[in-house]
């Protein structure tokens, strides 16, 4: 809300990978008002606490979602309340690396195991960048940052193994270069019956720039490990899918899709089918002596 | 003259059927008028472990369950052993003699509980057994215990018949066995039967009603004792389109849910208990900070940590009012008795949508479990509270005034941002110091629009004051009774609505020379509190996991009032 | 320590899988006395709360470990606490299946990223006992229990998969029934070094009695689903792992074992060694103006 | 008369050199004698964005960072215009010209910062330009800035003579414009050399030397502001066989891995701000009841919730009093200067060992990034505590006695349950209600080995006395001094034990009519927990995000205690 907001000083630093982000996601939301004809009050974009959960106030478009910027961690729950409350909005989750898979991280199985029918864009610089430069769970073994002077004793956590051993049931990777793609992505996230996550590399440029390493730079000499998943890739198959997540490289595409699982909102439909709904005189009348 | 009130107390391993007797006991009478209230106490370990049910049983409202045993029911030895002490010097003790052997001791007698309970072809008929037995030693009349069972046993299945009359013979071979034994505590007064329809309930199950009442739509919780029963009870029952109830992973996970959805526009609470509490302080300050209706009940058991999660305390006061970092300060609503469980939740809810912020009741171990005859609420007489929602165009700004003012919903119009940072009017986030000062301002002006909460107050003349909260009310008014029957010149003030206090109750009580406040904690969190608000207030306090008795409050009661008294006296 | 002690008024039911595994631990415990010569109180049980966590009061040895009977979750960081301050104590969590896959999931992935050289001896039951019976991660989807009334709304969580996905570097599989092999694993886990988990299918007699599904019952005409691990098994084979972790059935034996890693504590040495130890003078002298 | 104080405001965008200049002129002045001390506020975007950092130089002891502006460098036009207001009327203000243009205003002057810097050769040398003004405006020898200036660049590499040269030559420019502009602000005295060792050192760095001075071995911290700093120091510094320190995953894994460790043995502490703080609630309880020896340093920003990180803001003692469910009451220390942080991390680390439980530092923001000149801490001078370890054979029971005990170290004798459930002499869980009861008094009982601190008080006879906590202690003082010099009869009272408060500092409290308390927060925490203990308090507040200002204060004292003398008067 911030292109019309003075008093909002916060901002990206020049050349965060976020920046792209924002436009993806902020084409994915125009694009899903204008197919669903469901005003934009109808999205719901719940933030994380870091750099990349600003995003929730930096949405430039005339028309706002509403937003949750809540606490550290705890996206997930939060929009799990939202979206139980009102299964017809559309619920976004923004959060970076270190709110949704550290300290955050208890929350991905459960949604996963329930199928709760929200998208979560990831954005994922392998560091803590609104801290300023901590190490991450996805900052490599041995990295020097702020908090591991002498290398980070830990090793890296691998989000895709995680997402698929949790039944993430909609996964995609991709880097915050690839705006179009990307937005693409969170358009079929948002559409996908279940849990879905837009897992997105988006460098940070003051204190770990991977632009080089995602994207190669043939002058350096530098190959770039972030590559295409191929056409004929299935992404139904859990097998190819472990494979993927199990190979090194950054993979662009839709790593894994399964629409055959109810959602949770659905479940909990089934369920109150069979429950009676009786009414407040009734359940005290159950109490006479 | 007749006995007006009798308290017997059942006793033995879980399973051996302590329960069941206590509560058809209290049932049967309850159903011809007579006020009953049960509290029982429960092992750690799951199956089996020592259990005892007290129950009471009088001719006017129950304020406690009891000092002193007129009966104890001895299932077992260990129960003999345990209990007997507590026993009244006129009464009597019946126990099994299957499990039980002892010299005739003139205050107890045997029968053989299951012995007798096979002859009637029943082997399940034991409680019945009891229950005759305790109906002949007060002369209550056996058609009263007859009918219950007719009733209960009339389910519509071929061997109804005989299942009743299996039962009506128990009760008759338990009489004839209390008969033979010689004993008898005389008459129980005839009920007076309070000429309102009346429902037979427990803390949890009014609180969980109440809710309902009140418009729940989502309830989020995390089991834990003595709040457990609040999830279960709302799993089957909490149904119908636009609910949810659901078993969280964490209590992290229940607030924040229900923060989720108090921000969608839902009526959204959860229970719990301390451990849990104290994991919800950072979604807490969230709800409150971000003005998010919700409410959380705390189902007190003794602390700090772990603690003891199958004994009563009042020691969760503090951190429910300061939950977390940071100026903030929590609505509270503490019931005192199985009924306010059911008003409280209301006014919890009430609250919630009124302010816009997070409410806490705090409830207590004693009240979850305790089952008591209450007036039957009358729903059409219940003010049920929505939400001021903003029902404008777009562009509003729900944050700009310095006071409440109305809140979009998703979905709706009026789109904004809810944020656990310092905001502005639409709610981005900001460092301007005129901001941080409006917005504390306003979450604080808040707290006044619910000082509207009524409180008890008698003998408003005296200098010295009786003041408890929560479950201790009913110990404490039995105290104060018997203290102002005997003369003594005490005011007697109570409220359920612990914070803001209802207004005039403050000025009122600072008046008063002393406010004497007995509480079940070691810092005597809420004469602490008084004293913050300029009231000379000092506890009584008492940590055994177990409520006060009355006795023992009237004698600390004497004690710090006369105290007092000789104190005052130079001035 | 109950064995002697009268104020401790818990007890498991009849039946209870937990007490398989207690004897398994005791037995573990003593053979690591006579073998390490060190005392019992170099051993250190953290225990989780729940029916499985009172296990930490009812060792029967005359010599007693030290324990820590902590919060409900926190096991793991407590376990962490105690190992990183002295790393030659041998320190084991026993925990449910609630207390460890449940509220303490998030503590999981950076123990096994950091390797932490402790062992976890999780009781699952299926169910949460000491709270009489409500439903737990590992639940089957559907299933009634007293807080689903109408069937578990949530998938079951599938701990080996998470375990192989978070890097856990000892993985055993087993049963309550099973005491010899039990406590043959765990003295291997102890040993092991790195983060070993003994997960040990323990049934709850009151509220999940699973010992005929385990092993079982001719008469009732039920198979089980319980099954040895064959003995040409690769355990350091993580593909294979990951095929017994998605396969149905109990597997009873070591699903995967990867001694090469460093532990927590040697990376932190090595750290310690780049590290330049100063006395507190120098560092106040930096700061001499 | 020379001036004895000159204030001086950096202002501009980040990475434009305005800390280093700011903190550069501050250890000049500090190398030959001056009382130096540096305030930075810092926006929230991690790059640029408007910073500023304020350097105060006196002959004396600088007690808070200055009311008013000497002189305001302002490097572009957002600083000119934002800080401008702040200077007083005879003060002055140096801005970049290459940024700002003005009509001349008769205050202020500008120079070329960048280009007179590359006019030396050396286009990092704008710093110096700013310096060498400064120095002339008040008339500091140049030789001072110039002896700093080869000191900071003599590092043995070959260019180290030529930018030296450069930097003398950029004082020497910044000086001659300042003498062009024809303002001055008359001479600063000379300096008066303490003569004792100083060093430079913000308040988290003199807290974690001081708490390694204290013997710390383990530190677990989760980054957040204003903590980060200290997790990032020790993580280089706390080094060494036996010693741990890490990154947790959350600050839930912080409090109870140091909870294992202290239960090992070893001192062990973490640090957080408000949001880390309320998530180790539970774990603080845990550390309570088992009897862990352990510390947690909050430094405070502004609350609740995610609230105002890069504030300041003294709100967090409610919840660090009262982090959790059932009866527990924390330990606090909380410093009040830069000085006090290196001393209160070695009290908390020996208060922790003492009474074997775990304690709270309460920093704040506002000290946690201000660099100041203290005197060099005599580590000789300083006792250190060790912990009473159990020495003796197996069989032994921690917990048995009412009083503190020798605690059991792993791996040595005397094995127990360490048990946040309550429990019996040996650690096992236990309901007993003796056992609740002694176990309690136990607990809290060991909170009387914690009165041993010592408190500051001046002109005790006054019946009206200024008590302020934490880093509102400087401006605090500073007002009492002008108003006690002003005739006014006001007492003093000052101690960074704010639980339990020292040895007689209570009784001597109750008996003011008036306790004033000047504190950064909304709800009078510290006021209202002096109420709590009877004594008669009242707040002086300010939720600005930033420090108190001596005059705001001269002036709302004077309103408190004037009000009070004339209501004291009919009595
Ligand atoms: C409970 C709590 N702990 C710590 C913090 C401080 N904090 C704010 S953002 C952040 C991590 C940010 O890293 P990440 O999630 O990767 O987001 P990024 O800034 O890299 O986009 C931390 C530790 C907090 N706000 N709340
Ligand atoms: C913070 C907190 N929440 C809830 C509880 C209540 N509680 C105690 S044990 C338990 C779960 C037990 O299940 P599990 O871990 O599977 O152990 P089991 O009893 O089945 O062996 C719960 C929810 C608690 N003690 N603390
Ligand atoms: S610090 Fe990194 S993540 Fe944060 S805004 Fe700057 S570049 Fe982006
Ligand atoms: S409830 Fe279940 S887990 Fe608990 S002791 Fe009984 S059988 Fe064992
Ligand atoms: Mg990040
Ligand atoms: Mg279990």
């Amino acid at each position: 809300m911030t292109s019309k907001n003075p008093e909002y000083d916060f901002k990206w630093c020049p050349g965060c990978g976020d920046f792209g982000v924002r436009r993806a996601l902020e084409g994915a939301l125009q694009l899903r008002v204008s197919e669903t004809e469901a005003p934009m009050e109808n999205n719901v974009v719940v933030a994380g606490i870091g750099c990349s959960g600003n995003m929730v106030h930096m949405l430039e478009s005339d028309e706002q979602p509403y937003g949750f910027h809540g606490i550290h961690g705890r996206s997930l729950p939060i929009a799990m309340g939202v979206k139980m409350a009102r299964p017809d909005l559309n619920v976004v989750v923004v959060a970076g690396d270190g709110d949704f898979l550290g300290i955050g991280f208890e929350h991905i199985g459960p949604q996963a195991a329930r199928n709760l029918n929200v998208t979560a864009v990831v954005m994922d610089n392998g560091v803590y960048g609104l801290t300023k430069g901590q190490s991450s769970p996805t900052t490599e073994l041995g990295v020097v940052t702020s908090s591991t002077p002498f290398g980070k004793a830990e090793e890296k956590l691998n989000p895709f193994q995680m997402y698929l051993s949790m039944g993430v049931s909609y996964i995609a990777s991709t880097m915050s270069s690839q705006v179009r793609p990307m937005s693409a992505m969170m358009s079929e996230a948002m559409e996908h019956p279940g849990f879905a996550i837009v897992h997105v590399q988006s460098p940070c440029t003051e204190y770990n720039n991977t632009y080089d390493l995602l994207r190669g730079n043939s002058r350096k000499g530098i190959p770039g490990i972030a590559y295409d998943i191929p056409d004929d890739y299935d992404e139904t198959d859990p097998e190819a899918a472990f494979q993927i997540a199990s190979a090194p490289g950054v993979p662009l595409g839709v790593v894994y899709k399964d629409t055959d699982r109810l959602t949770f909102d659905q479940r909990i439909d089934e369920i109150s089918e069979k429950a009676p709904a009786r009414p407040v005189s009734q359940l005290l009348d159950s109490f006479t002596i | 003259m007749k006995k007006t009130d009798f308290v017997v107390r059942f006793a033995g391993e879980g399973g051996a059927g302590v329960v069941t007797s206590a509560e058809g006991f209290a049932q049967a009478n309850a159903q011809v008028g007579y006020y009953v209230q049960t509290f029982s106490t429960f092992p750690s370990q799951i199956r089996g472990g020592p259990v005892w049910t007290q129950t009471r049983i009088a001719t006017e409202e129950v304020l406690s369950s009891g000092d002193e045993l007129d009966v104890l029911v001895a299932f077992d030895e260990y129960a003999y052993e345990t209990h007997k002490d507590e026993v009244s010097d006129s009464g009597v003790i019946i126990f099994n003699s299957e499990e039980v052997d002892l010299e005739p001791d003139g205050k107890s007698f045997g029968m053989p509980f299951d012995e007798l309970a096979r002859s009637t072809g029943n082997a399940r008929a034991a409680n019945m057994i009891v229950m005759g037995a305790l109906a002949y030693l007060v002369n209550i009349r056996q058609v009263i215990l007859e009918d219950f069972v007719t009733n209960r046993f009339t389910r519509g299945r071929p061997n109804d018949q005989q299942i009743i009359e299996s039962n009506h013979q128990a009760l008759a071979l338990g009489r004839a066995e209390a008969e033979k034994s010689g004993f008898s505590l005389g008459e129980l007064a005839d009920p007076i039967p309070p000429g309102i329809d009346q429902i037979l309930i427990n803390g949890n199950q009014a609180l969980a009603v109440g809710a309902m009442a009140a418009g729940l739509d989502v309830y989020v919780g995390y089991p834990i004792s003595p709040a457990t029963s609040l999830l279960v009870w709302l799993e089957s029952n909490l149904a119908g389109p636009g609910k949810f109830v659901y078993q969280a992973t964490s209590e992290i996970e229940s607030i924040t849910s229900i923060v989720g959805a108090g921000f969608a526009g839902k009526k959204a609470m959860t229970g719990t208990a301390g451990p849990g509490f104290s994991l919800m302080s950072e979604g807490l300050g969230l709800a409150w900070m971000a003005e998010i209706p919700l409410v959380v009940a705390d189902i007190q058991r003794g602390g700090p940590s772990t603690g003891l999660p199958t004994k009563t305390e009042q020691s969760d006061l503090m951190t429910a009012m300061y939950p977390g970092h940071g100026d903030v300060q929590l609505p509270i609503i503490a019931p005192g008795t199985v009924e306010e469980c059911f008003y409280a939740a209301i006014h919890a809810l009430n609250w919630a949508e009124r302010y816009q912020g997070p409410v806490v009741i705090l409830s207590e171990h004693m009240l979850s479990e305790r089952n008591q005859n209450i007036p039957k609420p009358d729903l059409s007489k219940i003010n049920v509270e929505g939400r001021k929602t903003y029902q404008g165009t777009n562009g509003y700004h729900r944050y700009e005034s310095w006071e409440i003012s109305p809140m979009p919903i998703p979905g709706g119009p009026g789109s904004y941002v809810a944020n656990g940072s310092e905001h502005d009017g639409m709610g981005d986030t900001t460092h301007r110091p005129e901001r941080h000062i409006q917005m504390t301002t306003r979450r604080f002006s808040k707290l006044d629009l619910l000082k509207d909460g009524s409180y008890e107050s008698e003998n408003t003349s005296a200098s010295v004051a009786v003041m408890p909260w929560g479950g201790s009310k009913g110990p404490a008014l039995g105290a104060w009774r018997e203290l102002t029957a005997q003369g003594a010149d005490l005011g007697w003030y109570y409220t359920m609505f612990l914070n803001p206090l209802p207004n005039g109750m403050v000025e009122e009580l600072r008046s008063k020379d002393l406010v004497i406040v007995p509480e079940l904690n070691f810092m005597g969190q809420m004469s602490a509190h008084l004293r913050m608000l300029g009231i000379n207030a000092e506890s009584i306090t008492q940590i055994t996991g177990l409520p006060f008795k009355t006795k023992d409050l009237v004698q600390a009661i004497t004690e710090k009032a006369g105290i007092q008294q000789k104190e005052s006296v130079p001035a």
